[in-house]
Formats: C-alpha cells, structure tokens, sequence
C-alpha cells in the first residue's frame, strides 16, 4: 500500500505466455505458497492456534528472497503471496487505522491462521482415509462373481381396443378393395376334366352337356368359364376316343355320351 | 430378552473346525479362505500351499474348509483338480433374474391375431386371404410366442394345413370371458371401429374357440407338437390356467 | 446303552443362529448367502429382499450372517449402504501378491478428494481456496476416471460453476457405509472447518453425497452429462444399484 514492495518488478519476468503454468517452478515441492507456508508454520514448533502470523510473514518474505538469489525461477503464487504477506507484515506494525470499511489486520492474520489450519486438518483427514482398509488393496471383493444369469420374458402388451381396430379397419378395407379389384374366377380346363372324367363313369346313354354341368354353373358368373372349359375338355376327351358328342343345330345344347369300350377305364375316378 | 442372555452365557464354548490341529490351522485356513474368495480362478493345491503359512496341512485346510461350507449357501468345490468357492447347486435359482420385457405387438400381428380370433379355426391360407398380404411366419411364431394363439388342428383339404385358434390367455389378456364376447359388426360400427359405409355383404363371424376340433379338422400329428416345443409349452402353460 | 438312547431323543433340539425365528429362515440365510458371495458390488437391503422367500426377515439374516463370518477370513461388511462380503482387512498382507499395480493417488489427488468428501456439494473455486492453489484439469479427471467423484450440479451463483461429490464407489472403496462415517469428520465439524463455507441461513452443514441437490445446486446441464459421458455412466451405475 505505501511504499513499493520488493517483488512487484519480478513478477513481469516471470513466464507465463506459454500458457504452461506446470513448467514453473514448485518451490522444493511445495503445492503452492499456502503449503509453503504450513510447512514454516510448522517449524515454528507451535500451535497452528499461537502461530505468529508476523514471524510467518518474515519467513515466507526471507524465504523467498533466498530462492530469488539463487536464481530459482517462482511461480506468479509465491510471489503475490509474498507481496500480501509483505502487506501484512506493514500493516501488523503500523498503527491500526480507525476502523474503515476493510478487515483489520488482526482479522487478516487471523483469517490466514485459520486457512492454515483448515489446510492442515484436511490433510490430517486426506491421510487417515488413505490408511482405510482399502478396496483392492487391503480388502478384496470377491474374484470371480457368479454372474447372474438374466431370463429374458417378453411380455406383450396390446389392448382390446387395439385387436379391434386392427380387425375392423383391415376387414373394410379388405372389403372395399375386393370390390373394386374383384378377383376373376375361372373354371380351368383340368377342372372340367376332371369333372367330366367323373360323369362319364356314371353315364350309359346320351345327356346334355348342360344339365351336368348346372352344378357347377349356381354362380351365374361361372357359366362363360365352365361352358368354355368344360367344351374344351369334351372335345379333348373326343380325340381321345372316350366321348362321343353331337349337337342338332346351331346354338342347341350339346350332347355327350361315352364311347361303349373304354367305359370301364374312364369309370375310375 | 433379558433372561435368555444368561442362558446363552451357560452355553459350552462352540467346537469349530478352525481350532483343531495345529496351532495355526484356524490362521490358515482364514487365509485360504480369504484366497479363494478374492481369486479369479479356481487355485491349485501348490498355489494355496506357496501362500499360507509354513507347515500348513493343506489337505486338511481344504477339507475342513469343504466340510464348513457344505450346509451353507456357497460351496468349496473342486473344479477341474484345482479349488473355488462356488454357489450351492441347489440355489442355482437365486443367481437367476427374471427380466420382463414389455414389447407392443406389430400392426400386421395385431391384424393376424384379430383375424385368428374372430375367424378361428382358420389357416393361415385364409388368413392370408382376409389380410389380402402374404402372413410371414414369423408374425405367427411371435403371436405363439405370447401364448395367444394355438395350433388347433389340421384342416380335411388337401395339403391339410394347420388350423389356428385362440388360448384362454389371450381371453385372461383382453379381458374377455368368452371369445363369444368379441363385438360382432353391429357392435364395431357402433363402437366407431368402423366408420362409414359398411359394404353390404361384409359380415363378420361369430368366433368359437372350443377346444373340441371342428368336423373339417384333424388331430395335430405327433410331429406338430414337436416342431415347435417351446410354443407348445406357452400355449398347454395358457390352457392349465383355465382350470 | 439301549435306556441311552430314549433320553437322546428326548433332547431338544440343537438351537444354532440359521434354525431360529421363522421356519426356513436357514435356507433364507443360505440364499442371502449365495447372493452376496456371488456379487462383487455391494447388495441392497431391498435387492436381496426382493429375492429372498416371502416373509424373511432381512434384518435379522443379515445379522446371523455377519456374526457367523466375522472370524472367517471374508466378512460381511455394508459399505456405502449396502451389504457385501469381503476379504479380512487383516489378511491384506496375503493377498496384497495379488494387486495388479494399484496407482497411488498423488498427494495432490488425495486431497483434492478429500476435500470433495468432506466438503461435498464443492465447487472447484472452493478446492482451491482450501488447497491455496490451482487445481489442474488432470487431477479432477483423473478421479473422474476412478469413479470416486462426480459432477453433482451447478452452483446458484454468478458462473454456475460444476458441484463435485463422491459417489457409492467411493464409499465402497474406502470401506465406508456412508459419508458419516468418514474419519475425522468431527474434528472437522468441532474445528468449524465444515460449517465455514455454507451460509448459516442454509441447509445442513454436513458434507452430503445425498442424491438430491441442495437448494444452492442446479442440475447439471444436458452438456456436462455428455461431456464425461463415461464418468457419469459410472455414477449412473452405482447410483440406480443402490435402489
């Protein structure tokens, strides 16, 4: 505050563009000023509680002072602690001002006592807890757990609401689709075959190939379909020598009748 | 409470395994318990011997320790000439978790299961026909496999496909009491199901799943019920449950 | 001999820890048993009642169980918790062969987690304030990496800065049931150095690795959880075992 402090003009000098501040030196291992600091606490063979905070500020300043011969370079830390201390230092020996608003220098020492000893216990604490019976180390967990073998259930889930939207929608939509792409249905020709192979076991005189095939022919959209296959299949069966066929006139029904012969091999169905 | 305390005092000192022979057996036999715990393979006799104290009678260890453990819930078993602390046998079960995975059915098995439940016996032919779409199979596995659906019976048509049907599952699931219970087509269009103009000639069927099989089914072959155990198994588990 | 043995069968029975309280409360100890001995991460009150045969009673099986290990070479301990068997603490010197390299945690490390322990919810800022200097990246990430700590929150102050707090895998490491128990804890609260930092107005002034932030914490953002995706994947994990 008053007169310049001896370590203002050496912090510039110090390096920090690199952006490395892990190059800088850490003082014979020391984690920091206030480590430093506990660590000269301690010698004072005391009390952190009676410690002298201003014999501790002249160690600290003396300290430094020493590294700074020996051209060690210090981190930025060390030097603003310093600078503190060596504030501290100035205001514990001069008069007390009249109370103003910033914390006395009684309250400051007081409160760098009290970080001393915090710092100080949590260590005592960090090494307790170290000393634990540790996981891995001093106990051990079991080596080779069982595993536990998982049984997977898949349960589903579906509602009644879901099962019959699902069948009403697909069943009208089916519905509707089938009317516009209404499927042909066809008598096919092996069908008829078959169908007439079957009736001329049966037969020992002339019938009308109509009356026969009136079964087949209920659905009215049948009747192209049989009546075409059902020809064809007759006119084949002629060829074959196993029917004999004949119409009157043009547009009369058509008859049939097996041929006397090979009656009893077409009777096999 | 406070008169037992001086019954249990009364009580003659506990004859373990651990304190007999010698001195340290009991040290010991800690320590190759403690080994055997924290390894991740089974130890050899030699291993456990090169660890615990001088002069330890190894083969007494373990076989005190065997016998220590018998009647517990972990075991000192020998596995493959060397030694390991196992879980009992018989408790295999505990080390078993059931994990229930809860999984929505597709919409083409929603379609599939609602078809075999309103048009049962049906095959998946005629599945196929109502859906319009070919069914795969493994919409069909996967609707066996909640135990929904059943194999019932073979179709009399050549090719005697297989006939599906309901369970008393898939009842207990959609909580119906009877599969008579489904709506039928006034009821859906009632209920909104079916919105709009209802093709004349639609009708939907009045399901049946009795278990008697129909006039145009057979009995599924011996070979059915083999072809797919695991599904049988959900579907007979479905059907003991309506008793 | 013969008159001997009428008066044998006379005797009552054999009265041991397993065969009291309820009917099978022996086989319950076996499966609690079983289970623990299987598990290498500590288990549940709840988890093992959730497996145990209808009406055991946890409390008292666990009881049995601890006395009747405690002086076997593994015990039954309850760490951050819950219960799980390990190695006698004083057979480490067997079984310390088997240590892969356990890395020792710098001076720097140990501190730094100590203070997050015993200072938890804590932010970086404070860590330093205590330590008196810096504390780089690595060393926050390096206990990170040993899923002892985690990210808890944000701070309610100007910057938001990140919370750090220890997790279950802490406590399990350092052999502790819960944060309590850390040794030295009173001292520290004795000495003030706990109550020092949170304002008198304020919650508890205990350290508290409890799940729920405190009324100064924010949850973390949906950034920091991807940030360490790893990191919080292990605490995630320790944190839903717990249930």
């Amino acid at each position: 505050m008053a007169k310049p402090l001896p370590f203002e003009d050496v912090e510039p000098t110090v390096e920090r563009g690199e952006g490395e501040p892990a190059l800088l030196v850490d003082v014979d291992g020391f984690e920091g000023p206030l480590d430093l600091l506990l660590e000269l606490a301690r010698r004072q063979k005391v009390d952190l509680h009676r410690i002298s905070i201003l014999a501790l500020a002249e160690q600290y300043i003396a300290f430094i002072e020493a590294a700074r011969r020996m051209r060690l370079e210090l981190a930025a830390d060390y030097l603003v602690m310093a600078a503190w201390l060596a504030y501290l230092k100035s205001r514990l020996l001069l008069p007390e001002p009249p109370k103003g608003e910033e914390p006395s220098a009684e309250e400051l020492a007081t409160a760098l006592a009290l970080r001393l000893r915090r710092l100080e216990a949590i260590r005592e604490v960090a090494k307790k807890l170290g000393e634990r019976s540790l996981l891995g180390r001093d106990v051990f967990a079991r080596g080779a757990p069982e595993p536990v073998v998982i049984n997977r259930d898949a349960r589903y889930e579906a509602s009644l609401y879901d099962l019959l939207k699902a069948y009403a929608q697909q069943r009208q939509v089916q519905f509707n689709s089938k009317v516009s792409l209404h499927k042909r249905t066809v008598w096919s020709l092996i069908d008829a075959r078959e169908a007439l192979e079957r009736l001329v076991g049966h037969l020992s005189d002339w019938v009308t190939l109509d009356t026969y095939l009136v079964e087949y022919m209920v659905e009215p959209a049948m009747r192209p379909t049989v009546l075409a296959s059902a020809l064809s299949a007759t006119l084949e069966m002629v060829r074959e020598g196993k029917l004999s066929v004949r119409q009157d006139e043009a547009f009369a029904p058509v008859w049939v009748k097996p041929v006397a012969d090979p009656a009893e091999t077409g009777a096999q169905s | 409470m406070m008169d037992e305390t001086e019954v249990q005092e009364a009580e003659a000192p506990e004859e373990t395994l651990a304190e007999s022979h010698v001195p340290d057996h009991g040290e010991a036999m800690r320590i190759a318990e403690a080994l055997l715990f924290a390894s991740a393979e089974p130890l050899g006799t030699e291993e456990l011997a090169g660890r615990l104290p001088e002069g330890a009678n190894i083969e007494q260890i373990l076989e005190d320790l065997q016998e220590l453990y018998a009647p517990r819930g972990v075991n000192l078993v020998r596995v493959a000439g060397k030694w390991a602390f196992r879980t009992a046998s018989d408790l295999s079960f505990v080390l078993a978790r059931d994990v229930v995975e809860q999984r929505k059915l597709s919409r083409a098995a929603m379609e599939t299961l609602s078809i075999i439940a309103y048009h049962q016996p049906v095959t998946r032919a005629e599945i196929e026909e109502i859906r319009g779409v070919a069914t795969s199979k493994g919409t069909l596995d996967l609707l066996m496999e909640t135990g929904w659906i059943r194999l019932r019976g073979r179709r009399k048509v050549p090719g005697r496909p297989v006939t599906y049907g309901t369970t008393p599952g898939f009842l207990d699931h959609f909580g119906l009491d009877a599969i008579e219970d489904l709506p039928g087509l006034e009821e859906l269009k009632g209920a909104g199901f079916i919105e709009g103009r209802v093709p004349s000639d639609m009708s939907v069927p009045v399901p049946s799943d009795a278990e008697a099989l129909r006039e145009d089914e057979d009995p599924l072959d011996q070979d059915d019920l083999f072809q797919e155990p695991l599904d049988m198994h959900k579907t007979e588990m479905g059907e003991t449950g309506e008793e």
